[in-house]
């Protein structure tokens, strides 16, 4: 029970300047009580590791309208303009990376491999200064692990352990940065107790997750 | 019919029974609405669902399942739902049957150009550079020009998606099949020229002796 | 419903010589009636690529006993005597893969990635006649993605449309062995109506399952 | 008190409260049997399951549960079951806070090999590289000498598991750490002198000036 912690005491673990990856796929699935938290605490100069920057004002999205983001890791920015005119602006950084070749490097970080092998992005501006490996006759970008030092994970359920469930296509990126953040803090729908979520439904185990934010929180 | 049904139309001829499909946004999800009788094809969505259905009503969507544009969608019974690694390993590993795509520019190596114009739309690439690499098939279903601007070029001027050549491209005009000869222009629309599908291309096309009109799914 | 199919057929499309993907890990969550078809029907010279080799007369250990296995690709055989016998007197080609590199092969060639890079095995034997690629200032060896004609597949439940799920740890390598054979052939120990397995519950997808074996075999 | 209990007993002073723990078979699983109060520690085994427990009653097995030597097993409320990939993930990741591994051989660089003996014993590695490449701390727990051969060489003569250095060497004779300088002798079993450490050690040993008895858990 000890890593039930407020979502203010959570977000005030996170200095400026960290990099955060952040669940959720245009605001579905993100956690949204630590981006409002991060926002209300004014984090600056975060370094976001997503899939897209979702829509002005929602999820992802508000973190950019507050301009906190320096940096965005993501495959897709096309349907927030703010980012897009941020970009432009040269006030944020953003590189683009094809989404399953993202996923798959944030997997490589939380899983001790040393990078990614994929045909995707071959021959395209994508390959641009990356090493390749031909296999077998075909060539493979290597692409390097992603970790960052906050992994920011919504749930559905999670149990007093910290035992993370997901729901449809909530799911998305959130169990793989649940395995490749320094230090994980989940947000979840609902909170039961240990033995509520069967084994095999567990799919982000306690031991990764360090912090679970209280169901109820208050700001003081 | 207007343009984006007629295309919608005839790429769901494309699709087989069981197949594993993944429509991009926009004019390919009109295809789901036309499968043809007796073809009961799985739709996949990038962010992790097999068994995706357009909702019938508004009120039925839950915030938990929706599609890659962030729209609730349903699901039917038997639909599976997974994490993105999941997703695109399913793409890149073979096991998508059918990606339908629209385009922005396709060159006479069948090459497309669809997820950036430099200096004016960097929208980045989504699942797009995966599932072009990596689908079983591609058909790109898309207008043939653009602006009055032809789309199937001698070469992309926009940054290529992919490397690979895609499988079919059909527009309101025409299907043409990128082969390692070159595009050859398999059929018709109704009512269209072979020399106003020329005069509509930049790219040269390789015109067989005989050019069916287009079959379409009722 | 037309991938149901008998055992006696499934193994009837195997024919010798062929690579089999097995599930399971000391026989448990291995598809036993399916490895008793292949006995029964005598499938010869096959490539096995599995976790192990079980036991003597228990799991994959009733092939290696059969003399059916020309080669196995497997992390452990320690426990199957058989298995050490028929490798020393150079009957049956067994090559030797670390557990988590295995597991990371068989996945790469199912999702369709140029390989994996790990560091273990670097500076062992494993390492021997490998390339190696160094990121970050650490050494990873570059290990192949592995894939097979077949795979035989052990689930817990199967639906009616091929959807499988599996219970807790039985199901080890099946879940990536299913997606990295070109024909699937399931085993489930129930098969229920489609929708009683709930989608996340669903941990392999019907699409990439061929064939389901009855409930009820008949041989005839 | 036996050899094996001795070492079971010491290396589970070494286990913190919430650490992620892999005990290979043989003697460390005997470590959990001796967990101090107020640890809780989560045991994954490799087949894939953190949480599993030893059975009270044998007729409480399930032929879905067990652990890596095939053995039923019982897992505790709060249990995560996986695939292999995950499990092996959590490995290779740093998720796993130690594994305790039996030993053949460890040399004077910390290197352990424990997986073969050439031309009699081919087991294969199983889990073994992995955990030793991946896992935060590995500790190795075995007895001193073999049939009055020493284990703690100058160099192994067997096939290494990995060029990892580990972090501790647990027998029924000392406790020693492997370090940058050498393996330096921590701790000895009651009763037990330098000298007779040094007899039983091929590989030279740093002697630290105060050299504690071991403790050991309850």
């Amino acid at each position: 029970m000890k890593k039930v912690i407020t979502v203010a005491d959570a977000v005030a673990l996170i200095p400026d300047g960290a990099s955060v990856m952040i669940g959720g796929f245009m605001g579905v699935g993100t956690p949204s009580r630590l981006i409002d938290e991060l926002v209300s605490q004014g984090k600056r100069r975060l370094t976001v590791i997503a899939n897209d920057t979702a829509l002005t004002g929602i999820g992802i999205g508000k973190l950019i309208d507050a301009g906190l983001v320096e940096r965005v890791i993501a495959s897709h920015i096309g349907l927030n303009p703010e980012t897009q005119r941020q970009m432009i602006t040269g006030e944020l950084m953003v590189e683009l990376v094809p989404q399953g070749t993202l996923i798959e490097r944030i997997r490589a970080g939380g899983f001790g491999l040393g990078g990614v092998l994929t045909a995707t992005g071959v021959g395209t501006v994508v390959a641009e200064g990356k090493p390749t490996l031909e296999i077998g006759g075909v060539l493979f970008l290597v692409e390097t692990p992603l970790k960052a030092d906050f992994a920011l994970v919504a749930a559905r359920q999670a149990d007093h352990s910290g035992n993370l469930s997901y729901a449809l296509t909530a799911r998305n990126f959130n169990p793989l940065i649940a395995m490749a953040g320094a230090r994980v803090i989940a947000e979840a729908e609902d909170i039961v107790p240990i033995g509520v979520i069967p084994p095999d439904a567990v799919i982000t185990p306690s031991v990764v997750v360090d912090y679970l934010i209280a169901k109820e929180c208050r700001h003081g | 019919m207007d343009e984006k049904t007629l295309i919608a139309r005839r790429v769901a001829l494309e699709l087989a029974d069981g197949n594993l499909v993944n429509l991009g946004i926009g004019l390919p999800t009109l295809v789901a609405q036309y499968l043809p009788p007796g073809v009961c094809a799985f739709f996949q969505s990038e962010n992790g669902i097999i068994g995706m259905e357009a909702l019938t009503e508004p009120w039925l969507g839950t915030d938990n399942l929706t599609d890659a544009g962030g729209k609730p969608i349903g699901a039917v019974p038997g639909a599976a739902a997974f994490d993105s690694a999941m997703s695109f390993g399913l793409i890149r590993g073979g096991h998508l049957d059918v990606t339908v795509l629209g385009g922005l520019q396709v060159d006479a190596w069948g090459q497309l150009a669809n997820w950036m114009v430099p200096g004016k739309m960097v929208p980045g690439m989504g699942g797009a550079m995966d599932l072009v690499t990596g689908a079983r098939r591609v058909i790109v279903a898309m207008t043939h020009t653009a602006r009055g601007q032809a789309k199937i070029l001698r070469r992309c001027t926009l940054p290529l998606t992919s490397v690979r050549r895609v499988d079919l491209v059909v527009t309101e005009l025409a299907v043409i099949e990128p082969t390692e000869d070159g595009l050859v222009l398999r059929e018709l629309a109704p009512g269209v020229t072979v020399e106003a599908v020329i005069a509509a291309t930049e790219a040269e096309l390789i015109i067989p002796g005989n050019i069916p009109v287009m079959a379409m799914a009722a």
